[in-house]
């Protein structure tokens, strides 16, 4: 598979274009959990007037952006252990509460990052189930059966050029068809009844080309 | 901009259905969306199900939408009218269905299908006649019965607090079932005595977070009936 | 079977006189739910010095007295819908937690009212099923399997002259095998394996006499 | 009189056997009853049980209790020591069984192991490995796993400001799993920053009432570390 990053005519996004991308597509009002990772920094890049409500897993609704280093309040973090802020609005409740609004399909979507995503929407992203180490799955599971929408941002490849798209995961799942949309750094795709619906490719890049770097079925938008 | 207040209560309740399923908090007279069930009312709603704790008092809000034979079916544990007998005699003449169902069971039930649950043990009518044609199970030596989410499409809430993001603050006993159905409907509805601005009801206090909240209409209508 | 009321050697126990009796064998710091009627009034007579928290399935512990009517907060009523006050270091919460108390073993002890109660503990005390009434239940079978102890206060008879005291339940139960004493206007009897144990009578009242006017198995206290 | 606060650590443990589950609060730094779980150590208890998120930070509390041997099996949702190794060396040495549990349905079964609820469905886990060898069921057209309740003989909580009835409120972040935790004990032990007079929590914002609570220890410890 030819590596993405090898090529005159298109650019893949980086992590700050493709949070910025997600970014652009969730409305105002929504309410969205964010994994750790990429998905964290979409939170920065909510266009202007809109309002979106950040939920973390912890217990609080209404999450603000990261504050200085010299303002920290230890006693606020969110599910990655960073140190956050409350915008007014916000509220603290206890663990059940929080996966009662993760479980009972309250939040408006997800987005998280992901080892695979099928093109049946499977995801996989809590382990790849390397001998020997300590599994940990944290609230990844929860997220993916109960949010309204799960959207997964991620690198098109992995660093050795693997497709991240697929027909069937090789990794242990994390909940199966799942995933609705998926953010690459080349593409936008949904996942539909046949495979991957490409909405949107970074400019310059050909079907044929996003599908050749693609171990998974791809269909362009009608 | 998040701003869940709508003008009117005939707002509030837009696109509700005949033959919806309505989750209805309060006990007794106490924390009873009255404005909005007389809403129900006013738009003519029928052959709802309703799912509240009792059958409503005298002739006011639930009560009086019961004895209009609005309502097809009530869920409910304690299936009384205080101060009338008007569901005795709709329920003898067989034009309303009843659902008996423990109170704990009840908000269980509810508070279950707000948490993505979609069935549960409880030791709660194991060996009644409650239980008859349920599904039972012995864990650890005991009797439990199978019991199922319920959900609502519609939830009317009393609330005492309320900002444009919906989060919710209740007052003393009016609290009850009305923060566990909040959880539990596609459309939750609140009435709210008094409006507080955004961030200016304390984080560590709100109980039901606007995440739960639809819509909210502003009724000040003071305290409930006393009644003595 | 013989009225109660028709002797010269002892006297039934009234509602306030079986209200004292329960309260006296309630420890200081216990978690106490009190049913309808009776049991209601028990808390009117907590001997001084101890404190009891009353609970109440709408969302209440730390029950207090009774307002005067000129004092009523019309926001703050029990079960039984009554208005009621709260103590210092009482605490309001929802329905679903409120019944977490009660279905998951909270209380210390609820005190209920009966129709029936049957040797082996059975509890009959939500509905006759009179033919075309309306059943309701309330809290009733939560109460009964949820609490540590279920107590039973209640008349020893019906007005009839019926013993409520039963071999087997004739009601529909509320739930089996869950009472642990009963408080009648005649006597304290324990439910243990072979029946009923009489742990006290009214003064005058012999054995032989309280059993010949129960319907159910009676041993004295060894 | 009811008086929950006890004068030591040492006396707020008083009971506790080795071979005990407990059930520990805190989610990352915040919110861990650190004393306590340092009571624990010196007592010498071993052969633990331990149900937490995380497996403890750097070299103190949870994590130290692990280093150290303690804890015969974590059942938890994120195994790791922040900014240590120790937990990933003793489970490739076999030093520890893990119970990896999903977040929400950890939250979920204590929850379940408070409410008297035995056993729950849930879609979380459904179709993948962390299912295996349970009871799944399919409801309306979708799958789910039965999970069981998880009680514990001792929990450990870390409150804000509690009062002589066991009334417990929590700061910010640190209120995560320690109100559900409470409930599910058979030994709820809180150790509390700050202390109040009875009666002078709002009644309205207490988040878990003392009927949940046995013990409460006096520890002002001030602000969780800061892990940058």
């Amino acid at each position: 598979m030819k590596s993405e990053n090898k090529t005159s005519a298109w650019t893949p996004l980086d992590r700050v274009g493709l949070a910025r991308r997600v970014a652009q597509d969730i409305p105002d009002g929504w309410y969205v959990n964010l994994g750790i990772g990429v998905p964290t920094l979409v939170a920065n890049h909510v266009p202007e007037g809109r309002e979106v409500v950040f939920h973390s897993e912890n217990g609080i609704l209404g999450l603000g952006p990261g504050p200085e280093t010299d303002k920290i309040n230890p006693w606020l973090v969110n599910a990655g252990k960073q140190y956050v802020t409350l915008v007014p609005g916000g509220s603290y409740f206890h663990h059940a509460d929080s996966f009662t609004m993760i479980r009972g399909r309250h939040l408006d979507l997800c987005v998280l990052g992901a080892f695979e995503v099928a093109q049946n929407g499977d995801l996989a992203n809590w382990t790849t189930a390397t001998p020997g180490a300590a599994p940990a799955v944290g609230g990844a599971m929860d997220l993916a059966v109960g949010a309204k929408r799960l959207w997964v941002v991620m690198d098109h490849s992995t660093k050795e050029g693997k497709s991240k798209l697929v027909r069937k995961c090789g990794y242990p799942l994390t909940a199966p068809a799942c995933v609705k949309r998926v953010y690459t750094s080349l593409a936008v795709l949904d996942v539909v009844s046949e495979g991957f619906r490409v909405v949107g490719m970074v400019p310059g890049l050909s079907f044929e080309e996003l599908q050749s770097r693609t171990d998974a079925d791809l269909f362009p938008l009608a | 901009m998040i701003d869940k207040f709508v003008n009117s209560v005939a707002e509030a309740l837009e696109g509700i259905k005949d033959g919806a399923t309505i989750l209805v908090g309060g006990f007794g007279a106490v924390g009873q969306a009255n404005q909005l069930i007389d809403g129900l009312i006013e738009l003519g709603l029928r052959d709802l199900t309703v799912v509240a704790n009792n059958a409503g008092y005298r002739q006011i809000g639930l009560a009086r939408l019961l004895q209009l034979r609005r309502v097809r079916k009530i869920i409910c544990s304690f299936p009384r009218i205080a101060g009338s007998t008007s569901f005795e005699d709709l329920y003898r003449a067989g034009e309303i269905e009843l659902e008996l169902v423990p109170q704990g069971t009840l908000a269980e039930r509810i508070r279950a299908a707000g948490a993505g649950v979609p069935a549960f043990f409880t030791a709660t009518a194991a060996g009644t006649d409650l239980a008859l044609g349920k599904e039972t199970r012995e864990i650890d030596g005991r009797t439990y019965v199978l019991e199922n989410a319920l959900h609502g499409d519609v939830a009317l809430v009393e609330a005492w607090r309320a900002d444009r993001w919906g989060n919710l603050v209740y007052r003393e006993a009016g609290r009850n079932f009305n923060p566990v159905m909040a959880t539990a409907a596609a459309l939750t509805i609140v009435q709210t005595q008094h409006v507080a601005k955004l961030g200016e009801i304390d984080p560590e206090t709100i109980v039901t977070p606007g995440i739960f909240v639809n819509r909210v209409v502003h009724v000040p209508y003071g305290d409930p009936l006393i009644m003595l």
